[in-house]
């Protein structure tokens, strides 16, 4: 993570890094990680640069705020989908690309979906795994969390996630209440933004992802047999389905 | 001092074995025999070496007995004469034949004589490995051939193995020598397998060997060349002229008397060497065969060697080595004469 | 923040004229491309061997961007392929050393003002020190510039060298690659005390660390040495801490001594994308100077990739030729006898 | 001119994943034995506590053996893959080949 974005009052913001493919024709990839994780762990340990760069893609790597190298703020109105959206858009302006295909993954895949519907014609294609409509907070004890008093769904997510060396807790306490407070909603949906859904088979967090696919005009869905929520993100079948996907972009857009 | 090859009923127990491998072998062995020895030198510990030579030596003796050195062939001799001074038997690598140069102040001034400017009281046992001689189309400084300067230094003792049987002897009585020897391994020969028998030196210090008998002329060579020179007896045998093949070996102290001896047999001798012709060791072994067999010489030794140019790049090697036809024709010149 | 300090966040061009920045970008880039093609070369065995700089690019043109070809000289070990380029030498001249056509190279040096390819690690930097002597005694206006790195600074000749110049007030400038490794010596078990700049003052003259893979650094850090030199100032040293992605040479397997994950982090600060970036940024470059830039550097690298592939061989009589300005008797009969016995 | 002389093994056993992980299950093997990779090209899938991970091939050479099965529990410092690397890869120069020469010249004994 060798850049840095500033906020408005020029305080640091958000880390993030460029690599793949130099030169390179196409709009860079952005890649965002989900709750817990951050771009190393998500992406590059599981092979993502390499494939992205075979394919001859440059791309924009971030850790999210809470994050990895990034700062670590406690108020959850910095971790809403809204506010993280436009983080990304501005990573974007910063790498001087007016547009970009992105590959999300979980809590990624669901900030990905709302850099799209708030930004129009920022997205060129996206890539939303591990990404299902179902609340992931519904039955979570938000206030508790730091105590670890919740079960539920959301519940083991957060205690892997705290228990990370490193991990700050009352930041991702804060991450989740921000994410919970805008419910996710299939409509609006993002305009003129083919999407593909990738999934471990055996993924609770992508149940239902199939039904919202065949709502939206352009979307497809791929489940990854023996796959789920948590070891889905390196399988191969996963690069190259995603890699084949967005390279459809090519010559098309803009 | 010279007797038969290897007889072939011993070969029995022999394994495929290339020098890259017997030298290994030899150091493994002498690691284990005497806690004193040391292996050091550039890229020898981790790496194993650039042509994997000391390969798994630092994994089964540790890295305070086999180590890498910063990059400075100087100081890595300078070393080893310390550590000699503290009871140490170091076994240093120069990486290639081209890089001693930088070292030869302390192989020459100060390892060579250290022994006899102390009156035997600081004595030098050590082994400095050089992989040698060209042949491998490598780079520039990659393919020289130093014996002629090292021979010429009192106190130094220098051999050079022509297959894996001899590189894993002579490794093994240079190491355990008290005197220090300049070891030039023929990088061209590092992956020739041959069934041999790795087993203690059978020849003493200085000795050389034949290692083809003939009777109408000899050819004198070392490291690669010998190699060289049993092709082209074999050729020669197609005409019906029997050429005999004398390894040196050693090539300070040479074997004056095997010399000698072959050279009676034959009354012709000619000497194979990488190293440019003026002031090569050929000169040396031809001034030897004169002055030990000048009665048996029916026509003056002949010597096919490198030309007295800087040692080429890849695609000219060939034409600057001493070629087949090359010795065969010296050959002839001493058969017509 | 977390503990992890920073990096640096990549080149500032704001004191370097765009036009400079953006021949700089061209520069890396076609040496990036060349460099791709001498290894494909290699496969394709039309070199024997070759040792790549990727990841280096920003360290050698920035420092050879900062020099007045027309007064200075430059002294390369055999990794400086992007100074050439830089300098304007001709590349099918400084690739045929690397097809082995002729050990220094087929250009001109002189001409060049970039010495010939030289394999002796820490070999030329004494050179350095007598060229820029030389200078210095006829009151002229050039500096020397000796490229060495980690490994070479372990050698004597270095040390050496590096004393004269203080010694004499050379006006030289010491630039160290400081590339991580050695062959397969990492820098920690290579230079003691951890640092080349640091020995400087240990020789009378200031030592300068920069980001190796920050180009305008690199060049402002040369230019500012260059002038202290011209100005009578005498030497100065510059470590540049870069790293050496590819292998030794194509004949070294790094497989045995060094961690993938490491040259990985390093490939993500790639030289290139960083100052790609950095113009992006100031609006010295839009996507056609990068698209016209990729398309010119090609171009120029299949011309020289062509033009060394299909350079003849040197003939047999090559051996004999340049051993002497005035050739002996000796050695013409040894061309005969090679002509009779060896020649085609 | 690729080097078809012999090969030596190289086993390479599950690195330190860092952050204190002992052990990780093998997810799925990108490669076959018998086939040849190269050096950094992904070689397995492993799952830790934590994530996926994809293990990149140290070596250029044949994959010989593979030791641990998908599914299976692997602990750091246990053998996941064995390599045939060509003995001669990665040494300086070329490794000479062994054809016979070539010649002109003729012999001919001498009288006696």
């Amino acid at each position: 993570m060798d850049q840095t974005l500033l906020d408005a009052t020029g305080e640091p913001a958000l880390r993030y890094t460029v690599g793949g493919a130099e030169p390179s024709r196409e709009p860079p990839v952005l890649l965002v990680h989900g709750f817990g994780s951050d771009f190393e762990l998500n992406w590059a340990r599981a092979g993502w640069v390499g494939a992205l760069r075979n394919s001859g893609r440059r791309l924009v790597g971030v850790d999210l705020p809470g994050h990895g190298g990034s700062p670590r703020p406690h108020d959850p109105e910095r971790y809403t989908p809204k506010a993280l959206a436009a983080l990304l858009a501005r990573v974007l302006d910063a790498v001087g690309a007016p547009e970009a295909d992105v590959v999300g993954y979980s809590m990624g895949s669901r900030l990905s979906w709302q850099l799209a519907v708030d930004f129009p014609g920022r997205v060129r294609r996206a890539v939303l795994g591990g990404f299902g409509p179902v609340d992931a907070f519904e039955d979570t004890d938000l206030e508790g969390l730091e105590r670890g008093a919740d079960g539920g769904r959301f519940g083991a997510v957060f205690a892997a996630a705290a228990a990370l060396p490193g991990a700050d807790t009352a930041a991702l306490a804060a991450c989740a209440r921000g994410q919970a407070s805008q419910v996710y909603s299939p409509s609006p949906a993002p305009d003129g933004v083919p999407l593909l859904f990738v999934a471990g088979e055996r993924d609770g967090i992508a149940e239902g992802v199939e039904s919202l696919a065949a709502a939206l005009p352009a979307a497809e869905v791929l489940r990854l047999p023996r796959r789920d929520h948590r070891n889905a993100v390196s399988a191969q079948a996963f690069k190259s389905a995603a890699t084949e996907f967005l390279a459809r972009g090519r010559g098309l857009s803009g | 001092m010279t007797e038969l090859a290897v007889p072939a009923d011993q070969a029995a127990t022999a394994t495929e074995t290339s020098m890259q491998q017997a030298v290994n072998a030899a150091l493994r062995t002498l690691l284990a025999e005497d806690p004193a020895t040391l292996v050091f030198g550039e890229d020898v510990g981790r790496l194993g070496g650039v042509f994997r030579v000391t390969d798994g030596l630092q994994a089964e003796f540790g890295d305070r007995r086999v180590f890498d050195t910063p990059l400075a062939e100087s100081a890595i001799i300078g070393l080893a004469v310390g550590l000699a001074m503290n009871g140490w038997r170091p076994v240093p690598e120069l990486q290639f034949d081209g890089f001693a140069y930088p070292a030869v102040d302390q192989i020459v001034n100060q390892m060579a004589r250290m022994h006899y400017r102390t009156r035997g009281a600081a004595p030098m046992p050590i082994t400095l490995r050089l992989p040698s001689f060209g042949g491998i189309q490598a780079p520039e400084h990659h393919g020289e051939s130093l014996e002629a300067l090292f021979a010429h230094v009192p106190g130094l003792k220098v051999c050079a193995p022509s297959d894996p049987a001899d590189a894993y002897g002579l490794l093994l009585q240079s190491v355990r020598a008290d005197d220090p020897v300049i070891y030039m391994e023929p990088k061209a020969r590092y992956w020739n397998r041959r069934a041999v028998r790795l087993g203690e030196p059978d020849l003493p210090i200085g000795a050389s060997r034949t290692v083809r008998e003939g009777r109408h002329a000899t050819l004198v060579a070392w490291g690669a060349m010998v190699h060289r020179c049993e092709q082209a007896a074999e050729l020669a045998a197609e005409d019906g002229v029997e050429l005999e093949v004398l390894d040196l070996r050693w090539l300070k102290p040479i074997d004056t008397d095997g010399l000698a001896a072959s050279v009676a047999r034959t009354g012709r001798a000619v000497v194979v060497h990488e190293a440019p012709l003026t002031a090569g060791l050929g000169a040396e072994v031809s001034a030897l065969v004169t002055e030990h067999a000048f009665a048996s010489l029916r026509a003056p030794v002949q010597r096919v060697t490198g030309f007295d140019v800087p040692y080429p790049a890849g695609p000219l090697e060939p034409q600057y080595l001493p070629t087949v036809d090359r010795i065969l024709l010296a050959v002839q010149r001493t058969l017509e004469f | 923040m977390n503990a992890e300090e920073a990096a640096p966040a990549g080149p500032d061009l704001s004191g370097i004229p765009p036009e400079l920045s953006r021949s700089m970008y061209r520069d890396m880039l076609t040496a990036r491309l060349l460099d791709d093609e001498a290894i494909a070369l290699q496969r394709q065995g039309v070199f024997p061997a070759y040792v790549s700089l990727r990841g280096q690019e920003a360290a050698q043109v920035g420092s050879a961007a900062a020099l007045d070809t027309a007064t200075d000289f430059a002294f390369p070990t055999y990794r400086e392929m992007a100074v050439a380029l830089t300098m304007g030498v001709d590349m099918v001249g400084y690739l045929a050393s690397h097809r082995a056509l002729w050990h220094g190279g087929l250009y001109d040096p002189m001409e060049s003002r970039f010495g010939p390819v030289n394999a002796v690690v820490g070999g030329p930097v004494p050179h350095a020190v007598g060229w820029a002597l030389g200078e210095s005694l006829r009151d002229g206006p050039g500096c020397a510039i000796a490229y060495f790195g980690d490994g070479a600074s372990s050698e004597g000749d270095v040390h050496e060298a590096m004393n004269f110049a203080g010694v004499f007030g050379a006006p030289v400038v010491f630039f160290c690659q400081n590339n991580q490794w050695a062959l397969s010596v990492p820098v920690e078990a290579q230079v003691a005390g951890g640092s080349v700049a640091a020995r400087a003052a240990g020789y009378g003259m200031p030592g300068v660390r920069v980001d190796g893979q920050d180009v305008a650094a690199v060049y402002e850090a040369t230019r500012a040495a260059l002038r202290r030199a011209r100005d009578g100032g005498g030497p100065t040293v510059i470590e540049a801490l870069t790293y050496r992605v590819n292998p030794h040479s194509t004949s070294d397997d790094p497989g045995r001594y060094r961690d993938p994950a490491e040259e990985r982090r390093w490939r993500e600060r790639d030289p290139i994308t960083l100052t790609r970036r950095a113009l992006e940024r100031a609006g010295h470059a839009d996507t056609d100077f990068f698209d016209a830039a990729e398309t010119g550097a090609r171009a120029f690298c299949e011309a020289a990739r062509d033009g060394v592939g299909n350079a003849p061989h040197p003939a047999g009589s090559d051996l004999f030729s340049h051993v002497y300005r005035e050739p002996t008797e000796a050695l013409r009969r040894q061309q005969r006898v090679w002509r009779d016995e060896v020649g085609p | 001119m690729t080097h078809t002389g012999p090969t030596s093994e190289r086993t390479f056993a599950l690195p330190d994943l860092g952050e204190g992980l002992v052990e990780a299950t093998v997810l799925e093997w990108l490669v076959q034995p018998g086939e040849r990779v190269e050096r950094n090209q992904p070689l397995v899938e492993l799952e830790t506590a934590k994530s996926a991970v994809e293990i990149p091939s140290p070596h250029t050479g044949v994959v010989a053996r593979l030791h641990a099965e998908e599914g299976r529990v692997v602990a750091v410092g246990e053998p996941l893959a064995t390599f045939a690397v060509e003995a001669g890869a990665g040494i300086v120069g070329t490794v000479p080949t062994e054809e016979k020469p070539t010649r002109r010249v003729r012999l001919r004994p001498p009288a006696e």
